[in-house]
């Protein structure tokens, strides 16, 4: 209980994100099926993603969009930290560092806490992480049904097979 | 060293003959301009090896830098003309033009294919030759050394049969084995340990680095057999294995050019690499002078042993290499310069038993010794030629062979080394007993019966005969004028 | 103008990608020359470049111009070029250039009905490499790395062979396990530090507080296994033989040379400029597990290699050897061995490209990939084979080519931090090396071709004057083949000769990252 | 960030991961990674990362799900694991 309360509890994100990305990872090795491959790689993706965006997250946050627009009428969160960070180019503490350095920044600009916002940049960085993934997922998807047409199966112990069998291009 | 003379002449002296292979290519079907540009190419090089001669008899050297080393990153490529490479470029250049000759005698008189690959793969490995004579450093070296090893595949698998494949095969492996495997970790070592200094000139490249006895030996011994042309045991093999080469080329590469690359290179790494001076203080020497000693013995008892009488001659000639690594490896100034004449006395000497056999081959189809009886009365240039060459290699007078042996048993002499002079005489000896029973069964032993009687003289092609007799008197007059040769020599051992 | 060179040379290939698809579907022969256009214009930057940051230093460009006057280090997206990004990208480049001038009509051979897609795929390769290695930004780094693994994905399924997409697939899954390897890296780095920028997370990181950090550890252990699975590291290295044997021929001679040595120079690039190379060859004192890592896989790859009968497939085994040399030198921990495998990177990246032009070209007229059919070549196609022989003779390393001198640099970083195991295996694998190329070579010169053993008398002296000129080079392929084969035999050659000044530019460098000198000055 | 609720989804994540890897029938599967898809939407939602949900949910749940389902139409239904 001791343990769970220490390191289970305020990590669960992250141990779930690991069991996630072992499933994922075990699938795409072990698993016959092509598609099953595939789904196995989905779930690899997104655990990697969930990690990310538990790497923004602080206890009593809220979603990182300012309430109040300010002068130049930008209420995008990348933006706000980019800008909050222009005046203190040499404000690079360390002591903050597990939580990016930029945000504290904001408090004394604009009388924001930075504290109460959840760290924006690791979810800019995932929408992209996503998109790369669904593409990815498209490209093999491509490819399997390609693979079917050739060999009229997607299991992959049936396509050795008939590798080995000889077919086209096939060699030892 | 004295002075410097910038000049690009060694440079031309290596392209003359490595620009004339397109030029042989493209005049392929024109067998004439084909042959023409070999003999062009020929003298040209003798010409522009020549012109150097003079500057390098007045105590100079020549210079020339072919590509930057850019601050010490790399050597430089970088030639360097002094007596050793000069002697041992005249060598090679002069015989190259009696090897064209004889080659062109020996390839017409038995319609080998493939003639124009053949030429132009000669001419190549002419200019690695040379590069290897002129080379002004290490780096320089073994990149000629590569060159020569590619470059003379072709040829020694000419024939392009079963066993010129297994023959060529050998060949790659042991000469491209042992470069990379031993030489090219040595050269690096060499280049650290140096702090970057792989240059023949002054004084050795290592005289003054930190090199304890252990690691000298391991040096020494990983660049005498990474040059495993130089033949010594038990990196010989690939020699009798690359007589299946037409003749011409067995004459030229593996009496002169190839195998005298391998002991020129084992000569520098004696007197430029370590340095005699470090070498007598390591006491790592002797070691080699053994695996000499051994080769030269064993090597002339298996040459008593053998009937086809290329593969004799090929073990005579990995002998005579090791009797030149011998003579390095003793240190005495003496022994060096018996060394380095050795290499050109040798090189008269074998190429006219090579072109004796060649041309037997021609006349007669005969490859082995016990079919020559009675061939005296029949071809009496060729085997009084081989008389000559077998009296020069075993180093009787009024031979060449005498001189550079004289020097090699005065340098064991000077070095108190009684042992090896004793293996010098008896491996003479052995010379002798492997040699002359050939001139004894061609003049005095009568043809076999049964063989239709020729009547007369019946020699081979006069572009057979023509060469064989002036490297047979070139012997012979090396023998009454050796003075350059002893002023090249003597300006190498005098300077270090 | 000469400012927007490192942009320029990214939007290139990226809008010649966009005109092809919409120019070239209704016309595909507009695809070519748009496609030569833009990577010429991406060739010119990159010698800009290179010229440019060889006499005045590294060139920083942000994105946006969110520059560090506006914002600081690590907010906006920065690209920078350096010494040594500078001769990858000209490497990138001409390769590219090179692979698509081959690519002339064959590839529209090739992918009858897609040559517009495929041109446009080439592209957007092109775009992800130079986008890998002007990036100073490790975020980006990995969506470039995924543009172009996404890219090579679908150029390798494109082929007519059917094992080319089980290939392409299993190549899918390893790839994109080694990006989310990857990915997680950065994510712990982040963590960590707060940034992504590069230099900013150098910066980070020199602090000595984060020396022992667990979390930097982990970090640096993902990257690099992600690297490894992407450059094909010995055990890792499973998807690469059949996905490099079994593609289109212009996907293999554009993937083989470049790929794997991209995803060194990031393994370099992590190491010394994210981590820096004190941290990673002194805190982490990793440097003799990796290197015999190394040794065990150029010896697997050598070995491999003279395993098989198929003459692609030795060429993808002996990239497993390279990757090993590269790996092995770079984890020397000392200058030169950083420096042999930085100039192998650009060595083998041609010596490669070399080889599988030959190759391809070899098999598409024997119309047989095995090695033993390969009979009498030689007098069929001298340009060819000559271009084949200087990249086996590179391969061998014998000088002067490239490929002697890499070992050079290696072996010296080699002798010089006592790694005799990793000299020993360079020595082995040149020799097998040796052994293979000389088994093809041999076969190619000796064997008579079954159609040509009639006419013995074609032989030119017997019989001269009876076949005409149009003999020498009647066998060749056509000259958009052969050309960009014989230009980079020429490079091989001259990269070797003229490799003091590549080194300096590869010296200057290092100069100007944190130094490997600084850990072997301290020893 | 609701713990106790974050708890609970997380748990739900693994289920339906290995639910979704466990059916045979593609389809289902497919469906199930779909569900899969939307809890961790909503994980992300609830953590503060809306814009990454969004995306999620349109993408990943969205694009992905039809991709796959089209792939199984084009191909075959049942897996062999």
């Amino acid at each position: 209980m001791e343990f769970l309360n220490a390191s289970v509890i305020p990590y669960f994100n992250y141990w779930i994100y690991v069991v996630l990305m072992m499933i994922g990872l075990h699938a795409m090795i072990t698993k016959n099926n092509l598609i099953k491959k595939l789904i196995g790689m989905s779930i690899f993706q997104t655990a990697i993603i969930l990690f990310y965006v538990s790497i923004g997250v602080k206890t009593g946050s809220t979603i990182p969009i300012l309430e109040h627009h300010h002068d130049e009428g930008h209420a995008e969160t990348a933006h706000a930290v980019a800008e909050s960070g222009d005046h203190h180019a040499e404000e690079t503490d360390h002591e903050k560092s597990d939580h990016g350095n930029n945000e504290h920044a904001i408090e004394a600009d604009h009388g924001i806490d930075p504290d109460h916002f959840a760290n924006p940049l690791p979810h800019v960085l995932m929408l992209t992480a996503i998109v790369v993934g669904v593409s990815t997922l498209g490209v093999a998807l491509a490819i399997s049904q390609s693979i079917y047409k050739d060999f009229g199966s997607l299991e992959e112990n049936e396509i050795l097979a008939k590798i080995k069998q000889g077919g086209p291009g096939v060699d030892v | 060293m004295d002075s410097v003379v910038h000049s690009s002449l060694p440079l031309w002296a290596c392209l003359a003959s490595l620009l004339a292979a397109p030029a042989i290519v493209l005049f392929r079907r024109e067998l004439f301009l084909r042959e023409a540009t070999t003999f062009v190419a020929a003298f040209v090089k003798f010409g522009l090896v020549l012109a150097m001669l003079p500057i390098i008899t007045s105590g100079k050297v020549i210079e020339f830098t072919l590509v930057e080393g850019f601050g010490g990153v790399v050597a430089p490529i970088l030639f360097r003309v002094d007596g050793l490479g000069m002697l041992f470029a005249l060598v090679a250049s002069s015989l190259w033009i009696v090897t064209s000759l004889y080659a062109i005698g020996y390839m017409r008189g038995l319609h080998e294919h493939s003639q124009t690959r053949f030429f132009a793969f000669f001419a190549i490995s002419l200019s690695a030759t040379l590069g290897v004579a002129f080379a002004g450093n290490l780096l320089t070296l073994y990149l000629f050394y590569e060159m020569l090893s590619l470059a003379t595949w072709p040829l020694v698998t000419h024939h392009q049969d079963k066993e010129a494949r297994t023959g060529g095969r050998t060949y790659l492996t042991y000469l491209l084995g042992t470069s990379i495997g031993f030489a090219l970790p040595a050269l690096i070592f060499t280049w650290i340990k140096s702090g970057g200094d792989l240059s023949f000139a002054g004084d050795a490249i290592l005289a003054s680095a930190d090199l304890g006895p252990a690691q000298g030996l391991i040096l020494l011994l990983a660049f005498c057999f990474g040059f495993s042309k130089a033949g010594m045991m038990p990196f010989h093999s690939w020699l009798p294995g690359a007589m299946v080469a037409p003749t011409p080329v067995s004459a030229l590469l593996h009496a002169v050019a190839v195998v005298k690359v391998g002991v020129f290179c084992v000569i520098r790494v004696f007197t430029a690499v370590f340095g005699v001076d470090l070498l007598a203080k390591l006491g790592v020497a002797t070691v080699i002078s053994w695996i000499a000693a051994f080769t030269v013995i064993v090597s002339s008892l298996i040459a008593m042993s053998q009937d086809n009488l290329k593969r004799r001659l090929a073990f005579s000639t990995i002998g005579q290499l090791s009797y030149i690594v011998l003579g390095v490896s003793l240190l005495s100034a003496h022994a060096v310069q018996g060394s380095m004449m050795h290499i050109a006395m040798h090189a008269f000497g074998k190429i006219t038993l090579f072109f004796c056999a060649g041309a037997i081959f021609v006349a007669t189809g005969k490859k082995y010794v016990s079919q020559l009886s009675g061939l005296g009365k029949t071809m009496p240039f060729t085997m009084g030629a081989f008389a000559i060459g077998a009296m020069s290699v075993t180093g009787v007078p009024p031979t060449g062979g005498l001189l550079s042996k004289f020097y090699l048993v005065w340098g064991a002499a000077d070095a108190q080394q009684f042992a090896l002079l004793a293996v010098y005489l008896v491996s003479s000896v052995l010379n002798g007993v492997y040699f002359f029973p050939v001139v004894y069964r061609a003049f005095f032993k009568p043809a076999p019966e049964g063989e239709a009687a020729v009547e007369g003289i019946r020699e081979a092609p006069l572009a057979c005969v023509l060469p064989l007799s002036i490297t047979a008197v070139g012997s012979v007059l090396l023998f009454f004028f050796p003075g350059l040769l002893l002023e090249l020599t003597k300006l190498m051992t005098g300077a270090q | 103008m000469s400012e927007q060179l490192p942009a320029i040379i990214l939007l290139a290939p990226l809008f010649g990608a966009l005109l092809t698809g919409l120019a070239g579907n209704r016309d595909h022969r507009r695809c070519f020359p748009i496609l030569i256009s833009a990577l010429a214009v991406s060739f010119g930057c990159a010698i800009a470049l290179l010229v440019q940051v060889s006499q005045s230093g590294p060139i920083d460009y942000f994105v946006g111009g969110w520059n560090t006057e506006r914002v600081p280090l690590g907010v906006g997206i920065q690209l920078r070029i350096d010494a040594l990004n500078a001769l990858l990208l000209v490497v990138i480049t001409t390769v590219a250039l090179l692979t698509a001038v081959y690519s002339f009509r064959r590839a529209g051979e090739e992918n009858t009905e897609k040559t517009p897609q495929f041109y446009m795929l080439f592209q957007m390769l092109c775009v992800g490499l130079l986008g890998i290695t002007v990036t100073a930004d490790a975020f980006n780094l990995f969506v470039l790395v995924e543009v172009s693994s996404l890219t090579s994905y679908a150029l390798v399924a494109m082929g007519s062979k059917s094992r080319g997409t089980v290939a392409a697939f299993n190549y899918l899954i390893m790839g994109t396990v080694g990006a989310s390897f990857y990915l997680l890296g950065v994510g712990y780095l982040y963590m960590q530090t707060g940034t992504l920028n590069m230099a900013a997370i150098h910066e980070i990181l020199a602090d000595p507080a984060f020396g022992k950090s667990s979390t930097v550890f982990v970090a640096f252990i993902l990257i690099l296994v992600g690297v490894w699975i992407k450059m094909a590291f010995f055990p890792l290295y499973g998807w690469l033989p059949n996905a490099y044997s079994y593609c289109p021929s212009t996907t293999s001679c554009l993937l083989a040379p470049l790929m794997t040595k991209v995803s060194v120079y990031v393994m370099i690039r992590v190491m010394l400029s994210i981590f820096g190379a004190d941290w990673v060859f002194q805190s982490l004192g990793w440097s003799h597990t990796v290197v015999w890592l190394a040794v065990i896989a150029i010896l697997a790859g050598s070995v491999l290699a003279l395993a098989q009968v198929e003459l692609k497939k030795m060429l993808c085994y002996l990239i497993v050897a390279e990757v090993g040399y590269m790996v092995g030198g770079a984890w020397l921990a000392n200058h030169w061995g950083m420096v042999g495998a930085i100039y192998h990177i650009l060595a083998d990246a041609f010596m490669t490209l070399c080889l599988f032009i030959a190759a391809n070209i070899f098999i598409k007229h024997c119309r047989a990939d095995r090695i033993d059919q390969l009979e009498g070549l030689f007098k069929r196609m001298p340009l060819t084979s000559t271009g084949f022989v200087v990249g086996a003779l590179a391969m061998i390393g014998v000088p002067p080519t490239a490929g002697f001198f890499s070992k050079w640099y290696l072996l010296r970083g080699g002798i010089e931090s006592g790694q005799w195991g990793y000299v020993i295996a360079l020595l082995v694998s040149s020799l097998v090396n040796a052994v293979l190329f000389f088994r093809i070579i041999e076969i190619a010169y000796f064997g008579k071709n079954p159609a040509e053993s009639h006419d013995h008398a074609h032989d030119e002296d017997s019989h001269q004057g009876q076949a005409g000129e149009a003999t020498l080079l009647g066998g060749e392929g056509r000259p958009a083949t052969v050309i960009p084969l014989l230009i980079t035999a020429a490079i091989v050659i001259l990269l070797g000769v003229f490799n003091a000044p590549v080194v300096e530019i590869i010296q200057q460098a290092l100069e100007g990252m944190p130094v490997v000198g600084a850990a072997a000055a301290a020893r | 960030m609701i713990v106790p609720f974050d708890i609970i989804i997380l748990i739900f994540l693994v289920i339906t991961a290995l639910i979704s890897l466990r059916v045979r029938d593609l389809l289902g599967a497919t469906m199930i990674l779909g569900v899969y898809s939307f809890l961790i939407c909503l994980l992300w939602a609830e953590m503060g990362a809306v814009d990454v949900a969004f995306t999620e949910a349109a993408v990943g749940a969205g694009v992905s799900t039809v991709f796959m389902i089209a792939t199984i139409y084009h191909t075959r239904r049942h897996s062999s694991d």
